[in-house]
């Protein structure tokens, strides 16, 4: 099979189980997930094929595997549907169908396969545990999802749509994944829709990502104007680029290419969390962990990233190497600030996957960043190293709930909350697995130094915007990345050192192998990843393994990105804020038992800067006020029932006169009993001939058969 | 030789009778009984025309046979309603049975 | 005249004499025995005409299936062994003319046509009417298709007879 | 040639020139040289039924440990002779409420139907009155008209035994002749020919070997057609004292007797012919016509004893169950094995000999054993719905 091909197949086996699992295997919980973990496998094992098979080619980003064909005429030309697999979209790939299929394979685990049906379990709300009696005693042991298909096929459908996202070689398809995820979002956070809570968040996921992505289609059909084409490689051609660099727009002095970028950003701030339209992520940590993990860490808010990486070319149109353009100026204050931002509010959250939420907003905010300053391979470093450690520390997340709902069905005390932090403490010997992984994860994410995937990527976005000047962007990024520190180290101590805080903590138990595994699998890639992308002139390490990475995924540009010169400054910056942050995190919380001892829960950053309640008071109220008072109850009410109104009544008068003056008179008088009269009366005068006997019809059929046989034979024949 | 309109003749003989016997027989057994007798004679009439044609065109004998078919199908549910008839009404009389009438 | 011509007439003779008494005789079961013997000229009918599978599928299906079924029937709807009352019913003289008028116009059409005096010709040597006809009803250039369907109508016969005349009690 | 090489041949040449020697037409002498060998055919055959009457009688002696007719002549040879005389100086007789000429025809068209049948039995390769080009459709167009008879007897008799006798029997007739003709076209298959020569011509290998399956379940159809036991409820002698004969006496009765057993023998014929191999044996139909026609006359001997056989052996069999085991078993079985028949057949075509008979010959096995597979579950089944599961599975063991 040639390459191409094969990145054809690749997105079909997620949307074939998503179809066999609806309309056929709804019925059996085994059989839907073997059908979507096997089609997770195959996908993976294709990207795998495919990968290899990239890395193999030299001058990949000159000639990348591509193929397209038309798809919907538009007059003279077509809008195409194509894939393509450059560099950054191999290395893409690599990671995402990594986690996709562990993730497939971790919510087997999670969803309770192979336990019992729950008591009292419902569709719509998560299981509630089923008493099993052994040895003459009843326990309640964790029960198993009731809509376990269902949620299978919907991460088939999800998965669908990243791997079209990734694959496809141009915006509109790259839309319509990037619509299908956005559906899956809404679908999979409100998956247990039953609760009040998840059903909000997924409303409030839905709109917030619609607003970027409305301004997205502005920009994919401003660049259809304007270029009349959507496919990357032809938009960064030269000639065109150099086009709608020149093009100037009457919106703040951009260039075409500049306002496209921007408009295409704006999305991307919709779909990757980014200030300030980041507030549904934490509010989507309502639907299950997988899909917190999976959609909200890995892979969908990575897709915002990615992109805006596509767009990359157009963001940095008239870019000369120092001078930020204004697009550019925008994308990196947008995410220094985001970054920032986020990290302020994650250090004073108690749920654990909230913790990580703003934390996954804060590490977008970054690569946000290092794109804004024309950090391009940093930028994809970061996103596949921290899509790794993210999803880890996710899925570790949702194991320790999982522990720990183990230990609530135990005690049986549902008022206890399973994902507050400060109901844990001293998991690390009942959940050594967990304890160990989510450890690496965390580590990664803080950056620590020379191990951790983590490090180096931050630590090259760093060394980008030193290097090249970008100071203001420099320091907020190494705060942001010093309180990063800070939190991780909060979140470990809380949930695993010390002693626990509750009973139920005491009897949490470590999970099954199908959550375990993947754990171990992108803990063994959290650590790793960092290797291939080590720069050249890193002291010591520098050189033992070649900057792979830079290699392969600077040769998507045009024009090759330099290698940037070493710099003691940002990599003791990295070192201090990595270490420092976690040795604070650790001194900090050691000992704290409860909230009230943790200093650092300020109200204005426990609410989240109160951005909820201000886009509540801003955009919510008025928009049901005007609604109320205008538009229902002036123009519906008022205005358009009263035209309503008038022209029933003119009807109404109309068809009184019609009734009265024809319709009885003449319609059912004349015509209508008068018919009936005359059928009546011709009805009743031909009974005679319908004696019920069959030879008489016959002898009169044949009376006229013969009549007009001779008839015809004498005036045709004869 | 026999000429072929003898056979014709025969056949429409056949035909003849058995429409007097379908017209005027008051048991509905005998009006089948009729009805088998001009299915008959169309069979003479296909044999002949098939031996007095192209003998080698074998239409003439193909269709005499779906007759014979469509005989046998006739008059097995024919008889069979009028058994159930029967059953219900106690008479096989076609003059009786006329309850389809106004 | 020649013997064929005389065998011809004898049988003709016999055929319709035995259908007008399938459909004058006041015994039913008669009519059917007399319908047999015309069946049976009409067998022989195709045996003159060189039609010996038609012929003995004749016997066969006629004889032996239909003119039996017929008896059983008659024996099935009778109330008392005699048949008792006219055979016919009042307006028995339209049917006769219609019959007659049938007859007659048949005939004047025969008559009248110019093709009905020919002779059939002779049978090419070695010809086998049962082989090609074997293969008239099995190829699918020929009628295999009405053949099919032939089969299917007998089935839905015989199922229809049986739902129709079954005894539900 | 001469007249033992070609007999039939001779003797007409023979009585052409004569009769053309007389002054006659040669047309009309063509037709009294038919005549007459019909004529010729007909009396032999009578002539063979009445020995077959001491045959029968002997035979059942035998199988009922007696001793049977020993009186009149040298083993008791002239008893038939002693029975016709009785049988022609008894009363002629015609019940009152009968119906006359239908009751008369009935035993005529009763014997009729069974000579006719032997219009078409090839005695030699030379020696048959017509190789009709249909013979085997032939067989079952001559049976219709012995049902005919069957019915007319027993209606025409006005004797609700002999009706009720009829209608079984036909009902009989009329199912059996379903499997009989499935059966029937196997030869047709096998041997590319309607025609009874034409079948007896291609056994090189007998057809038993090749469809012993087919052999079988015609012999089960014939027997009853034939109306014999195990398939003799039309005469039920313990509930229909004698069924549709009941009110025949005299010659009339003798000519349904003689019928019947001529028939039977008839069958055998048509068993050794469509399955035996007819009038060949190891090629000594080669050497004489006459042996042939031996030959011939010796197999249908041994098929007409094999009938008897089982007519003296099995018990009746009740009517439901009878129609049943046609409509249920033995119908399917016989389509089926058409089926498989044809089919093994065109698919061995072109094959060595051996292997053709062998592979013919397991599938034919194969049939019957899962024919028999399936009647046994679905008689368990039906013997548990009866006597429940336990006592079927006591009886098992």
């Amino acid at each position: 099979m040639t390459t191409e091909t094969l990145i054809w197949l690749i997105p079909l086996p997620p949307i074939l189980a998503f179809f066999l699992i609806v309309l056929f295997t709804n019925k059996s919980k085994a059989l839907s997930h073997t059908i979507g973990v096997g089609a997770a496998a195959l996908s993976w094992l294709a990207s795998m094929v495919v990968f290899f098979r990239a890395i193999g080619v030299e001058h990949l980003g000159e000639h990348p595997f591509e193929s397209s064909l038309n798809w919907l005429p538009t007059g003279d030309t077509f809008l195409k549907i194509g894939v393509l697999i450059d560099p950054v979209g191999a290395a893409v790939l690599f990671f995402v169908s990594i986690t996709i299929f562990m993730i497939f394979l971790y919510s087997v685990g999670y969803h309770n396969f192979g336990q019992p049906k729950g008591d009292h379990d419902v569709a719509g709300l998560p299981p509630h545990g089923a008493t099993v009696e052994e040895h003459g005693r009843k326990h309640v042991v964790p029960s198993i999802e009731p809509m376990y298909s269902r949620f299978f096929a919907f991460l088939g459908l999800f998965a669908f749509g990243m791997y079209t996202l990734v694959v496809s070689d141009n915006l509109l398809t790259l839309f319509v994944g990037w619509e299908i995820m956005g559906l899956c979002s809404y679908l999979l956070i409100g998956f247990w829709y039953g609760k009040p809570s998840a059903r909000n968040a997924a409303i409030k996921a839905f709109m917030t990502t619609r607003v970027g992505d409305v301004f997205m289609l502005l920009g994919i059909a401003f660049l259809y104007w304007a270029t009349g084409t959507l496919s990357f490689r032809e938009i960064f051609t030269e000639e065109t680029l150099h086009i709608l660099g020149t093009t100037m727009t009457p919106i703040f002095g951009l260039s075409a290419a500049g306002l496209i970028a921007l408009l295409l950003f704006i999305g991307t701030v919709g779909k990757s969390a980014q200030w300030p339209l980041h507030v549904w992520l934490p509010d989507a940590m309502e639907g299950p962990t997988p899909v917190s993990a999976m959609i909200h860490a890995a892979t969908m808010v990575s897709a915002g990233v990615y992109a805006v990486i596509r767009m990359f070319p157009l963001l940095t149109t008239d870019f000369n190497g120092h001078e930020l353009t204004t697009a550019m100026s925008v994308v990196a204050f947008i995410g220094a600030f985001t970054a920032l931002f986020a990290a302020t509010i994650a250090v004073a959250q108690n749920d654990i996957k909230r913790v990580l939420a703003y934390s996954t907003i804060s590490q977008l905010g970054f690569m946000i960043a290092a794109l804004g300053i024309g950090a391009y391979v940093a930028a994809v470093f970061h996103l596949i190293t921290h899509a790794f450690f993210k999803a880890l520390l996710f899925l570790g997340s949702g194991s320790v709930i999982h522990g720990m709902e183990h230990g609530v069905l135990h005690t049986g005390n549902h008022e206890t909350d399973p994902q507050n932090m400060f109901n844990m403490g001293g998991l690390r010997n009942k959940m050594p697995i967990t304890f160990w992984t989510f450890l690496i994860g965390g580590f990664a994410l803080s950056g620590f130094p020379i191990l951790t995937a983590g490090f180096w990527s931050k630590d090259e976005i760093l060394a980008d915007a030193f290097g090249h000047g970008h100071m203001a962007v420099f320091i907020t990024l190494a705060v942001a990345a010093f309180m990063t520190a800070f939190y991780t180290m909060r979140q470990i101590t809380l949930t695993f050192l010390g002693e626990p805080r509750t009973k139920e903590a005491e009897h949490a138990q470590e999970t099954p192998w199908t959550m375990t595994a993947p754990l171990v699998v992108l803990a063994f890639f959290a650590v790793t990843y960092g290797w291939v992308g080590i720069p050249e002139h890193f002291p010591l390490f520098g050189g033992l393994v070649p900057n792979w990475f830079h290699e392969f995924v600077g040769g998507t540009l045009a024009e090759h990105p330099e290698a940037l010169e070493f710099n003691v400054v940002p990599l003791l910056t990295s070192l201090f804020v990595a270490l420092g942050g976690l040795f604070f995190g650790w001194l900090a919380y050691r000992n704290v038992q409860t909230p009230a001892e943790d200093k650092f829960q300020i109200p204005v950053l426990k609410n989240k800067w109160y951005f909820d309640e201000a886009y509540d008071f801003l955009f919510v109220k008025p928009a049901y006020w005007f609604s109320e008072t205008f538009v229902s109850a002036w123009m519906d009410k008022g205005v358009i029932d009263g035209i309503l109104h008038t022209f029933g009544k003119v009807t109404q008068f109309l068809g009184d006169i019609i009734r009265n003056y024809f319709d009885l008179p003449v319609i059912n008088r004349f015509f209508g009993d008068g018919t009936a009269d005359a059928t009546q009366w011709v009805g009743r005068n031909l009974r005679p001939i319908q004696t019920g006997r069959v030879q008489q019809y016959f002898m009169l059929a044949l009376v006229i058969f013969i009549v007009v046989g001779a008839a015809l034979y004498y005036l045709l024949l004869a | 030789m026999v000429p072929l309109s003898w056979y014709l003749i025969l056949s429409a003989g056949l035909f003849s009778i058995g429409l007097f016997g379908v017209l005027t027989r008051r048991n509905a057994v005998a009006i089948l009984l009729g009805v088998e007798l001009m299915l008959n004679s169309v069979n003479v009439n296909l044999a002949a025309f098939w031996r007095y044609g192209d003998v080698t065109q074998m239409a003439g004998q193909v269709f005499a046979i779906i007759v014979f078919a469509v005989a046998a199908a006739e008059v097995a549910v024919g008889l069979a309603l009028v058994i159930s008839v029967y059953r219900k009404r106690n008479t096989v009389i076609a003059d009786d049975i006329d309850l389809m009438k106004w | 005249m020649t013997a064929e011509q005389i065998v011809f007439l004898i049988v003709a003779l016999v055929t319709l004499g035995s259908a007008f008494m399938v459909v004058t005789t006041r015994n039913l079961i008669h009519a059917a025995l007399w319908l047999v013997a015309t069946l049976f000229g009409v067998a022989v009918v195709y045996a003159l005409l060189n039609a010996g599978f038609l012929a003995v599928v004749q016997v066969v299906v006629y004889i032996g299936a239909i003119a039996i079924l017929f008896i059983f029937a008659v024996m099935l709807t009778r109330k008392d062994a005699r048949d008792s009352g006219p055979q016919t019913h009042k307006n028995w003289w339209v049917g006769a003319l219609l019959a007659v008028a049938s007859y007659l116009g048949l005939s004047a059409l025969v008559l009248g046509w110019s093709g009905s005096s020919k002779a059939a010709a002779g049978l090419p040597s070695g010809f086998d009417a049962v082989g090609q006809l074997g293969e008239a009803l099995t190829s699918p250039n020929a009628y295999v298709l009405p053949f099919e369907v032939a089969s299917v109508l007998l089935l839905a016969a015989l199922v229809g007879a049986v739902y129709v005349a079954f005894n539900r009690k | 040639m001469n007249f033992w090489n070609d007999p039939l041949k001779t003797a007409a040449d023979w009585l052409m020139g004569v009769f053309t020697g007389w002054g006659m037409n040669e047309v009309a002498a063509q037709v009294l040289i038919a005549f007459l060998g019909v004529l010729l055919l007909i009396t032999l055959l009578m002539v063979l039924d009445i020995f077959l009457v001491w045959i029968e009688r002997k035979v059942v002696a035998r199988f009922q440990d007696r001793l049977g007719p020993n009186r009149v002549g040298p083993f008791g040879l002239i008893q038939p002779f002693a029975d016709i005389v009785k049988l022609l100086i008894k009363e002629d007789f015609t019940p009152g409420g009968a119906d006359k000429v239908v009751y008369n025809i009935a035993p005529m068209l009763s014997m009729m139907s069974v000579l006719i049948l032997w219009a078409i039995v090839p005695l030699a390769p030379v020696i048959l009155s017509v190789d009709l080009n249909v013979g085997l459709l032939y067989l079952i167009a001559a049976g219709a008209i012995g049902t005919l008879s069957i019915i007319m007897a027993g209606w025409a008799s006005n004797n609700k035994f002999a009706l009720i006798g009829a209608f079984r029997q036909v009902a009989v007739m009329v199912s059996f002749e379903v499997p009989m003709l499935a059966t029937l076209l196997i030869p047709t298959i096998l041997s590319g020919s309607m025609g009874l020569n034409g079948i007896v011509q291609a056994q090189n290998t007998w057809f038993v070997f090749i469809a012993p399956l087919a052999a079988l379940i015609f012999l089960i159809a014939a027997i009853a057609e034939l109306g014999r036991a195990p398939f003799d409820l039309s005469e039920g002698e313990s509930e229909l004292v004698s069924g549709y004969n009941i009110e025949y006496a005299g010659m009339k009765f003798g000519m349904f007797y003689a019928g019947e057993l001529l028939h039977a023998f008839t069958f055998g014929g048509f068993w050794a012919i469509l399955f035996f191999g007819g009038y060949r044996f190891f090629g000594l139909e080669q050497v004489s016509p006459f042996l042939a026609v031996a030959v011939m006359v010796f197999k249908a001997m041994i098929g007409y004893w094999i009938i008897m056989w089982i007519k003296y052996t099995m018990m009746r069999i009740r009517i439901d169950h009878m129609l049943a085991f046609n409509w249920k078993f033995l119908t399917p079985v016989a389509f089926v094995l058409l089926m498989v028949v044809a089919l093994a057949n065109a698919l061995l075509a072109g094959t060595p000999t051996w292997l053709y008979v062998s592979g013919m010959f397991l599938s034919n096995v194969l049939v019957a054993w899962a024919a028999m597979e399936v009647a046994r579950t679905v008689s368990r089944r039906e013997r548990e719905k009866v006597e429940g599961p336990k006592a079927v599975a006591e009886a098992h063991h």
